[in-house]
């Protein structure tokens, strides 16, 4: 049964939405090792519940900011499926025109402000964004997702710092997937843990089951009702599990396969199943998702690549190389 | 009905000015709050308050990159970065995010920022406190960099800057904020990319900017007074320059000399001085600073710095080789 | 009997070759025990142990900084940088700090590191992943600069590192790790400053370096085949580099072509071209990447590329010219 | 009476080095007035208690990095005061030999690796000291001075997890001035304070009256003991009160005139010669410091500038501007 206070149909939205990442994530490593995608693939498959939890207490206005893992923010944002495909295809209509690729998918109009190439670099976007909006008298929160290996970069701890001074609605989302790349995080994390981090520069917080997309939503409510209220920034701590390897061709070597095994037993798609209590209606999900993302992929591989033209707009307006190459 | 401030107070007023008109512009930096190091904030936070004139932290990544995020929602972030030196914990920020945001996410997005950094020697500041990284800049995509060299042109420039979409790297000659001039009549914006003749000749072209300009104009007058006419060019802007009226210079001098204050090995000279060698027959040379660390000692900081009676001799050198 | 390995695996033995020779070498950076991403500290770990090949947190300012520290110790780092784009979180580090200290504190101290730099266009890594950033440290006083381009260049080079003093920023041309070669014999130091000509020719100087190179080489063939003869240079390292060489040969031919990866504005292909006009009177032009961002998509990122083609039509341009 | 576990002699020893670092700081700050001395100097009058008592627990092949305001931390670890003051008025004969001034000196014979002109500079050199003399099986330890403001930087955080992370025995000194240049600290520092951002890496220590110098021996006797223990690294929040303005010129008006009258009266030389119990002995150190400093001040203005063909040593071997020079 759903939780209590979150109606059938709120549930149901949140799997197809989990699912949707999933089979987005899955179908794009396999097309990377098919050589359809170019550049690398960060699939967040086994973390959906962070950024669908988190997006569901968000609205349009809200912003966002993500990671070099960021599909699956972006989608949980409400960022356009097809566009998104075309995107790491790097075809005409792709998000970013094909210029971005995986790792720099944004959607500015639904606020998802963009993935990252650097660890740690959404941080600093994220406590400016809420600065801005403060300017406007904006009544919108931002959430700033990032890595349990990201906790490890200064910027994260200036970001809380400077979010804590100027009391900005920031909601810092630490993604914790265990790994930093090819290194388990606790080789490289001393202390307590990002949340004690947190405390320590006066951004109070939470830590949730991050396989737990009901756990996750009902602490980023929480949060984000104190951010709205005037709180000021807030933390939340996920814990969660990388199914895949750092990217799409890493084996991932190094990890342990009883870890795995026990994180696939505790698959957030798998627990939310579980509360949703409706085997045939989550299958009927799934099966519209795979059809849905089949037809967008389907949609990529058609389109153009953008043409070569297109390589000297949007650098910038004045100096532009457009116009030193037309002269 | 004079009107003597230095070119510090001339900043300060020109932002004054800008963000009386658009309410979206607001400053963060450290110390901002008590008028900026050189006064080229002063009188603001009086004005305009905390929320527009933001004291931040000792936090260079994270100033620079809150800029970014307060410009991608739509404000206009003057970011502070007290002197060109304390940039680098904030070249992440600054190259990887805000020169790249509007192409990377296929122009959903602006960075229009104008982040300020004076730079160039300042005497007795030592390795840590004088550098010059213009050429940096210039190299990466994105960025506009402007480097004035005089209160005109700072005003000009800067207002120039904050009315535009494109991140502005705004270099200020910071020995010369302290320096004093009658700033009569209005202060009008000056369009990057165009070069300023402080002197007009045919014998040889001088191409300078920044903190070199002092040393060039009196070089120029030396010059002159030995029968050698300059024709020098202020650059004031080094992306986009304009290569149009060095060119046009160079084709009739024939030679041309580029000077400028920093380490000349990969600096901005030498992209200058080559885009006229590979378009036009003139004669090219360069004058900078050696490729050292800025010492503190008088006498030993003083090879970093371009006197006039180098750039008459390597002039005249030209002139007569 | 053969040897055929990687580049990346090259790198590897090299380096563990210097670390049994001197156990003062050690390695820290992001996955270094994992061998590194383009397999270059390849199986270190399992030899040296933790001690000497250090995993560490992602945080480019410390590994930078901490990498200083040991050296003021009198150990020698090597700093691992994972590529080009990340050492800006560690610029601050590297040229506030390491690049000054012996300066700085009047040579009482030697910031004996080697800081591996993978570097360079990479398909598919858009404009965060795919940068050169060469001509910033050849503008940086303190610091050596090496950037090959061959297998055997990147094994003496990296020798000639280990061994020196001198702080050194070692680039590595990473889409080219994976490239194999039969690597007999032994794999001599490589004095820095030393350029290697690749191809002989009396009608037009090209000089290139890092992975420019095998266009460059390429290009030379088929200019021969039309019947023009390149000199073609190839520099190892930017700073020294070697202009009695390049001079020489640019007298020679009176053309010199200078073809670099990435933007051409304040390149270090600037600082070349222009040292040639300085100093001959042989006829200089570049051949860079346009100044804008990596984009993504394949048909973009191709105006990024410097192909043969383009080497070949601009020498001609040049000899008919 | 000195405190029971200090010998008479040791406690005027502290006294004499406190004093000569005040009157160093006052004598260079007037002789910049001047125009003496070029460039900026940063006085650390008010807080010479930090370094002294921190200085006291280390032995000469200990290391210690510094910051801009770094005179007395090099005095404290026995940095010669004549090469010290050639180095200011960059003369032949300074310990950097007139290539650094203030902001730069240095003095490696006693393990003194440098004042820094880049705030939180010193902090990342200092884990990698430790972590290089821990690769030669040296017992030495590291002590790191910063000020309140450079805890804001992401260096700082970085620091201290590495240090943890990897056990290092260094001393994290955090020199609490109040102060971070013409900002009160406490408008753009957030949470609880230095200390709980390092209690959150991992790193235990202690808070204590940076203006007691017996106080700040003792707490740097027992974490330096445990760090030789082995313990790893340590922390010591020393609170203190910059008397001067941020740089010699600075008139300091931001400050509360009642701040700095508390303050002075908690002047760490009073406190100490209260804890002397002897004003006459005191007197008489003072007396004998003020010579030595006139003395080695007279040296200072009589000794020649460097030869102005010594800019181009000590750049690099390799690729020197000398062999440029020469060609
Ligand atoms: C500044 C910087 N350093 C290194 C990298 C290379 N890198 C990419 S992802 C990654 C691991 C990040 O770990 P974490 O923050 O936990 O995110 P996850 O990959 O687990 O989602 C690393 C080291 C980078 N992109 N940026
Ligand atoms: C990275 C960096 N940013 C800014 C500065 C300019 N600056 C010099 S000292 C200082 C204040 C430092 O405060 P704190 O760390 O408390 O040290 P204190 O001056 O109080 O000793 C600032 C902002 C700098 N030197 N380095
Ligand atoms: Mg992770
Ligand atoms: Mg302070």
């Amino acid at each position: 049964m759903p939780a209590a206070d979150l109606s059938a149909d709120h549930l149901f939205d949140l799997y197809r939405r989990m699912k949707t990442i999933r089979v987005f994530e899955d179908t794009c490593v396999a097309a990377h090792k098919a050589g359809e995608i170019p550049g690398y693939i960060h699939s967040s498959a086994g973390q959906e519940a962070v950024p669908v939890g988190v997006c569901a207490v968000l609205t349009r206005e809200d912003r966002i900011t993500s990671t070099h893992r960021g599909h699956g923010h972006g989608l949980a944002k409400g960022a356009d499926l097809e566009r998104m495909m075309l995107e790491l295809y790097g075809r005409v209509g792709g998000l970013c025109g094909g210029k971005g690729g995986s790792m720099h998918v944004a959607d500015f109009s639904v606020g998802m402000l963009g993935a990252n190439g650097i660890v740690a670099g959404g941080i600093p976007i994220a406590v400016g964004a809420a600065q801005g909006l403060r300017l406007f008298g904006s009544q919108a929160v931002v959430a700033c997702f990032f890595g349990d290996g990201a906790v490890n970069r200064g910027p994260f701890m200036e970001g809380l710092n400077w979010a804590a001074v100027y009391g900005l609605p920031v909601l810092f989302v630490c993604e914790d997937n265990t790994f930093s790349a090819f290194t388990h995080s606790s080789t490289t994390t001393a202390g307590p843990g990002p949340l004690a981090r947190a405390q320590a520069c006066g951004v109070a917080g939470e830590r949730v089951d991050g396989n737990d997309v009901i756990a996750v939503r009902a602490a980023a409510e929480r949060l984000v009702g104190e951010m709205r209220a005037g709180g000021g920034p807030r933390f939340l701590w996920c814990r969660t599990y990388r199914f895949s390897g750092h990217v799409s061709i890493d084996p991932a070597t190094y990890r342990k396969q009883e870890d795995l095994d026990a994180a696939l037993k505790r698959d957030p798609l798998l627990v939310t199943r579980g509360q949703l209590g409706d085997a045939a209606a989550a299958d009927a999900i799934d099966a519209e998702v795979e059809a849905e993302i089949a037809r967008v992929q389907d949609i990529a591989r058609k389109a153009p690549y953008p043409p070569r033209a297109e390589a000297f707009d949007d650098v910038q307006d004045i100096g532009s190389p457009a116009v030193e190459a037309a002269r | 009905m004079s009107n003597v401030i230095t070119m510090g107070e001339v900043a300060a007023r020109t932002l004054a000015d800008e963000m009386r008109r658009d309410p979206t512009i607001w400053v963060l930096g450290e110390d901002v709050q008590a008028g900026g190091i050189f006064a080229q904030y002063k009188g603001l936070f009086q004005e305009f308050g905390a929320a527009r004139v933001v004291n931040t932290p000792i936090a260079e990544s994270t100033i620079m990159g809150a800029g970014l995020g307060a410009a991608l929602v739509g404000t206009r972030p003057v970011i502070e970065m007290r002197i060109a030196d304390f940039v680098m914990p904030a070249i992440d920020e600054l190259v990887n995010q805000i020169a790249k945001v509007r192409y990377m996410f296929g122009g959903q997005a602006r960075a229009s920022v104008v982040v300020r950094v004076p730079h160039g020697l300042h005497p007795g500041s030592a390795a840590q406190h004088s550098q010059v990284i213009e050429s940096w800049f210039v190299n990466v995509p994105g960025l506009v960099v402007a480097a004035p060299s005089t209160a005109l042109d700072l005003a000009g420039l800067l207002r120039t800057a904050l009315r535009c979409d494109d991140p502005v790297v705004f270099f200020e000659p910071k020995a010369m904020f302290k320096n004093v001039a009658d700033m009569l009549g209005d202060w009008p914006a000056i369009p990057f990319g165009k070069a300023e003749r402080r002197r007009e000749g045919k014998d040889v072209t001088i191409v300078s900017w920044a903190q070199a300009m002092p040393a060039a104009i009196e070089a120029a007058a030396a010059l002159s007074a030995d029968g050698v006419e300059a024709d020098l060019l202020d650059l004031r802007t080094l992306w986009p320059w304009d290569s149009e009226a060095v060119l046009a210079s160079a084709a009739r001098t024939g030679r041309a000399l580029v000077v400028q204050e920093g380490v000349g090995a990969s600096g901005f000279g030498a992209e200058v001085a080559v885009t006229i060698a590979e378009h036009s027959a003139a004669r090219v040379r360069r004058l900078a600073s050696p490729r050292i660390p800025v010492p503190f000692a008088p006498t030993l900081e003083d090879v970093c710095f371009i006197r006039p009676g180098m750039i008459v001799a390597a002039a005249k050198e030209m002139v007569a080789g």
